[in-house]
C-alpha cells in the first residue's frame, strides 16, 4: 500500500470521528466508565496487597533463651543468627524489656502483672525479622535444636492464617478482576459494536464502489484505538485524581485506619497506566476489527 | 462482453420471480437500455452484473469471466472496473461531494495529483463544480444523482451500469448527461442504462431490452418498449 | 389558499439563495406544477410549506395561518392536514408497506376498523396490493415511490405536496398515477407537484411555476418552462 | 388516547425490538454488565456489613469485682444486671476460668502464667453482652461506680476502633455505590443514546407525517423500560447464582476465612433484586426519554 492511502486512512477516521461526534463520544465515555470501574478495583486490590506485606514485614520470631544459657552459647546463637540468609535483621530483649511490653500489650491484665517486677519470670529473647513470611516456619526449625535456646514461638496461627488470608484475597482479587475485566471488554465492544452497525451503509456502499475489506477495516481500527486509548487516558487521571484526592482527605486521620497505610500512588499509577492504555488500544482495535465483520459481506 | 445464460433470481422469503430465465449477450462498446414496468427487475438485473446479488440460477459471464465463480477477496478488484449509478444514490453521507468522487479513486491508489486534477474535471463535465464542498445531505436531488454519475465515470471503467440516472433531472440537465455517456460510449465503453425517460429512448435510438415480470419481453433498436 | 410573501431561504453557513424574494398565491383547489433546472429550488419551496425548513425571511400563509408564527407543538397537528410525497420517500424502514400506510392513520387515532378498509384500498390504487407485507428494502425504486404516494393521500388532505412523484415510476404508471391525483384534486383538494417530467406537465395543462436558480421566472398555464 | 393507540405503542416496540434485534442484545448486555458490576459490590458492601456486625455482637464488656466482695453487695449487682434494658446476657466468671482463658489466649506466656495457679491473683468478673455496641460505653459508665466492681474492662480501644472501622466502611462502600451507580448510568444512557441515535431517521420521517413528541417517545421509553429491565433481571439471576457458587466453593473452608461467615443469600437478594428492576425500569424510560429529546426537534 502506498503512504498515501494511510495518510487517507488517517484523514478518514478523525473526519469520521468529527461528523459522529455524538457517537465517539459515546465510545470514549463507555471505554472511559468501564475502564474507572476496572481502576477502582485495580486500586483496591493494590491495597489489599499493600496492607499484607506490611502486615507480613511486622511478623517477627521470638527466639526465648534458657534461663542458665552461658556466654559461649549466647555467642554462638549470635553467629548463626548473622550467618543465616532468611533473617534480616534481630535484636536482643531482656527480662525488664520483654514485661514492659507485656504490660503494655495486656492493658487489662497490667495491674496482675505489677507484682512481677521484683521476681520477674520472663526470659529473656532475641526477636528476630525475616525477609519472607515463608521463611518463618523452615526458621523455627532450624533454630529450635541450638544450644541455649529454650522455645520459639512466632504466633503460629497467625502467620498460618496470614498466608492462607494472603492467598484467599489474591485468588479473590484475580477472580474479581478477571470478571470485571471481561465485563468492562463486553461493555466496550457492545458500544463499538453499535456505532459500527450505525454506519452499516457507509461500509456497503465503499464496498460497492470496489474498496477492498482491508481498505475499509482500517480506517475503523484505527478510530476504534484512537477513541480506546483516549478513553483509557481519561480513566486514568480520573482514577489518579481521585486517588489523590482520598488519600488527601485521610491523611491525618490515622485513628480512622488503625495504622494501616495506603499503597503510594507512584507505585500504584505507572502499572494501571500502561494496563490501561494497552487496554484501550488493544480493545478499541480488536473490538472494530470484529464488529466490522459482519457487514463486509456484500 | 456480458452474458447470461438462464439466469433466475427469486429474493428469500418472496417465492414471487424478480428475474426468470433471461439470455441476454450485450457485446463490447454496445449502449443498452432496459425498460419496463416499475417492478418489472431491471434494478435486480443491474444488481446481478455488479454481484451486490447472487443468481438463484443460471451464469453471468462478464468480460469472459463467469462472476458467479469469482472468490470472495477478488470481488472488490472486479467492481473497481465497473462504473456504477445506483439508483438511490448511495453517496458516502460523512464525506463531500469532492471527497466522494476522489473516494472512487483512492481505493484504485491513484496518486494524489492526479485525483486532483480528474475530480474537478468529473464535477464540471455534471455541473456541479460550485458544489465540491457540500455534503450529500446538502445537495438537491438531481445534484446527487449527478454526483453518483461523475463518481462511476471518474475511473474510466470498461463497463458503464447507470440504474435510473436521469429520474430527477430536468430534461436539459439530462440531455447534457446522455450526451455525457454517449461520448463515453463513443470511447469504446460499454453502457448499460435502466430509464423510464421515453423521450431519451427514443431520441438515442440505440438497443432497447424490455423487461416485464421478470421475463424479457422485447430486444430491438428503437424507442421506448414499443409495444406500448 | 396558500400565500408567499417576499419569501427567501439561505442554508446556514452557505452564503447562496436557494429561494429568493418568491411571491407565490395559490387558490383552494388548484393544481399546480412546480418546474424547474435540478437545484433551482423546488424541494426547498416544498420543504417550508411543510415547515421541515423555516424561511430566513417573508412570511408563508397556509389556508389563512401564518405558519412561521405556529407554535412548536402544534406542527404535528399542521403537518396532518398535509400529504405529502417526498422525493427521497422517507418509508420506515423497520414497517412493511402495509403498516407504513397505516402509520399515517394511526397517528390520527382512526379507528382499527377504517384503516383495515383504506389501505387495502390505497394500495390498490397505486397498484401494490401484492406487496402489503414487504419491507421498503424490499421494494424496487417506483414501488417504494408509489408506497409514499398511498400514505400521502390516505388520510384525505386538503392539500398534496408532490415532490417527483413520478421520477422512479415508467410512463404508463406514471399516468395512472397523474389521474389519482387528478381525480383527488377534482374532490377540492389543492395539489402542488414539482416535476421534471415535461411529458406529463404538457399532457395536463395545468398551472405551471418555473423557478431557475431560487427565483420564479414563469407562471403560467401550459406545457413544461415554456421557454426552453 | 385511544386504548387502540396504546395497542399500537406495545406492537411498535416489540416489532422494533425484534427489527433492530443487535441493538437491542447490546442494549440489553449494556444494562446487565453495568449491573452485574453493581451487583458485585453491593454483595461485598452487604459482607462488610455483615462481617462488622458479627464482630460487634462478640462485644463484651468485663467487669471485674472487688476481692472482698459480699453476698450482698453480688445480689444487688446480679438484680441491677437483670433489670438493665441495654443487657442482652451476662455470665459469671470464676478465678480459675479467668486464668484457663488468659492461658489459652496468651499462649507465648502459657509457662510462666502456670506459676501463678497456686495463689491466683485475677479477679472474678462478669462478662456481659450488650445489644449493640454503642450501648457499651454507656454502660460502663454507668456499672463502674456500682458497689463491689474493682474496674470494667471492654477493650476501649478495640470498641473504638470497631466502630471507627465500621463508620469507615460504611462511608466507604456508600461512596464507592454511588460512584458506581453513577458510572453504569453513564454506560447504560450511553447506551441507549447511541440506539436512538442510529434511528434519528425513523424519528424525524415520523415527525414530518404528523406524529406528535408524545406519539414518537412513548414506544421508545416503553422499549426502553422493558430493555432495562430484562437486562436487571439477567443482573439479577447471574449475581445470585456466583453468590451461590461462590458459598459454595467456601462452604468447608473455614481455616481460610478465619471464622468469619458470609451474609446470606437470602437477605441480600431480595434488597438487590427490587433495587435492580426498579434501577433497570428508570434508567430504560428515563434514558430513552433524554436520548430522544435532540432528535425530535424536527
Ligand atoms: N430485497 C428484496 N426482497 C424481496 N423482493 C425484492 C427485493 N428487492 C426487490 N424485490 C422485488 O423484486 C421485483 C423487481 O425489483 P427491481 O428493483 O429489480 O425492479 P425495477 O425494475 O428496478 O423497478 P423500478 O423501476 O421501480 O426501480 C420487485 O417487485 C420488488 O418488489
Ligand atoms: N441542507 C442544505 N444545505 C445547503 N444547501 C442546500 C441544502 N439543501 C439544498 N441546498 C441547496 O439549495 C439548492 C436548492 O435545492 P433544492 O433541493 O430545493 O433543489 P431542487 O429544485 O429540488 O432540485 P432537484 O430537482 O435536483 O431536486 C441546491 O443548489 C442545493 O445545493
Ligand atoms: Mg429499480
Ligand atoms: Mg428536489
Amino acid at each position: 500500500m502506498k503512504i498515501n492511502t494511510f495518510k487517507y486512512f488517517f484523514r478518514d477516521c478523525f473526519r469520521s470521528i468529527k461528523k459522529n461526534s455524538l457517537m465517539s463520544i459515546a465510545s470514549v465515555i463507555s471505554v472511559l466508565s468501564a475502564l474507572v470501574i476496572l481502576g477502582i478495583f485495580l486500586v483496591i486490590t493494590f491495597n489489599i496487597q499493600h496492607i499484607t506485606s506490611e502486615m507480613e514485614d511486622q511478623l517477627e520470631l521470638k527466639v526465648f533463651l534458657e534461663k542458665d544459657i552461658s556466654v559461649e552459647e549466647m555467642g554462638d546463637l549470635e553467629n548463626t543468627l548473622d550467618a543465616h540468609k532468611d533473617i534480616e535483621s534481630y535484636t536482643f530483649q531482656s527480662k525488664d524489656e520483654a514485661l514492659n511490653i507485656m504490660s503494655n500489650q495486656l492493658e487489662q491484665y497490667e495491674n496482675i502483672l505489677k507484682g512481677l517486677e521484683e521476681d520477674n519470670p520472663l526470659p529473656e529473647a532475641f526477636i528476630i525479622k525475616t525477609h519472607s513470611a515463608g521463611a518463618i516456619t523452615e526458621l523455627n526449625d532450624s533454630l529450635s535444636d541450638l544450644d541455649g535456646v529454650d522455645y520459639i514461638n512466632y504466633g503460629e496461627s497467625y502467620v498460618g492464617a496470614l498466608i492462607k488470608f494472603n492467598e484467599f484475597a489474591n485468588i479473590m482479587s484475580m477472580v474479581v478482576l478477571v470478571i470485571l475485566t471481561g465485563i468492562s471488554l463486553f461493555i466496550i465492544y457492545n458500544t463499538i459494536k453499535i456505532t459500527v452497525f450505525a454506519r452499516r451503509k457507509e461500509i456497503s456502499i465503499m464496498k460497492l464502489v470496489g474498496a477492498t475489506n482491508w481498505y475499509i477495516r482500517v480506517p475503523f481500527i484505527i478510530e476504534g484505538s484512537i477513541l480506546g486509548v483516549l478513553g483509557s487516558i481519561l480513566a486514568v487521571l480520573v482514577i489518579r485524581n481521585a486517588y489523590y484526592y482520598l488519600l488527601g482527605l485521610i491523611q491525618g486521620q490515622s485513628v480512622l485506619m488503625m495504622g494501616i497505610t495506603f499503597a503510594p500512588p507512584e507505585s500504584v499509577m505507572p502499572e494501571i497506566m500502561v494496563y490501561f492504555i494497552v487496554y484501550g488500544l488493544v480493545v478499541g482495535a480488536v473490538g472494530s476489527l470484529f464488529s466490522i465483520r459482519k457487514f463486509l459481506d456484500v | 462482453m456480458i452474458k447470461l445464460n438462464g439466469v433466475c433470481k427469486t429474493y428469500d422469503k418472496t417465492e414471487h420471480l424478480a428475474l426468470s430465465d433471461i439470455d441476454i449477450c450485450i457485446s463490447k462498446g454496445e449502449f443498452v437500455f432496459i425498460v419496463g414496468k416499475s417492478g418489472a427487475g431491471k434494478s435486480t438485473f443491474m444488481k446481478l452484473i455488479l454481484k451486490e446479488l447472487e443468481p438463484s440460477t443460471g451464469e453471468i459471464h462478464v468480460d469472459d469471466q463467469d462472476i458467479t465463480k469469482i472468490k470472495r477477496r477478488h470481488i472488490p478488484f472486479y467492481r473497481r472496473k465497473l462504473g456504477i449509478v445506483f439508483q438511490d444514490f448511495r453517496l458516502l453521507s460523512d464525506k463531500t461531494v469532492y471527497e466522494n468522487i476522489a473516494f472512487a479513486m483512492e481505493i484504485v491508489e491513484t496518486s494524489t495529483a492526479v485525483i486532483k486534477e480528474s475530480v474537478p474535471n468529473a464535477l464540471k463535465l455534471v455541473g456541479l463544480s460550485h458544489r465540491a464542498h457540500y455534503f450529500p445531505d446538502q445537495l438537491s436531488g438531481g445534484e446527487q444523482q449527478r454526483v453518483a454519475i461523475a463518481r462511476a465515470i471518474i475511473n474510466n471503467p470498461y463497463l458503464i451500469i447507470c440504474d435510473e440516472p436521469t429520474g430527477n433531472l430536468d430534461p436539459k440537465t439530462s440531455i447534457g448527461i446522455m450526451n455525457l455517456l454517449k461520448d463515453i460510449n463513443a470511447k469504446g465503453t460499454t453502457v448499460i442504462m435502466a430509464t423510464h425517460d421515453k423521450d431519451i429512448v427514443d431520441l438515442m435510438q440505440m438497443r432497447v431490452i424490455a423487461l416485464h415480470g421478470g421475463k424479457i419481453v422485447s430486444d430491438k433498436k428503437g424507442g421506448y418498449h414499443s409495444e406500448d
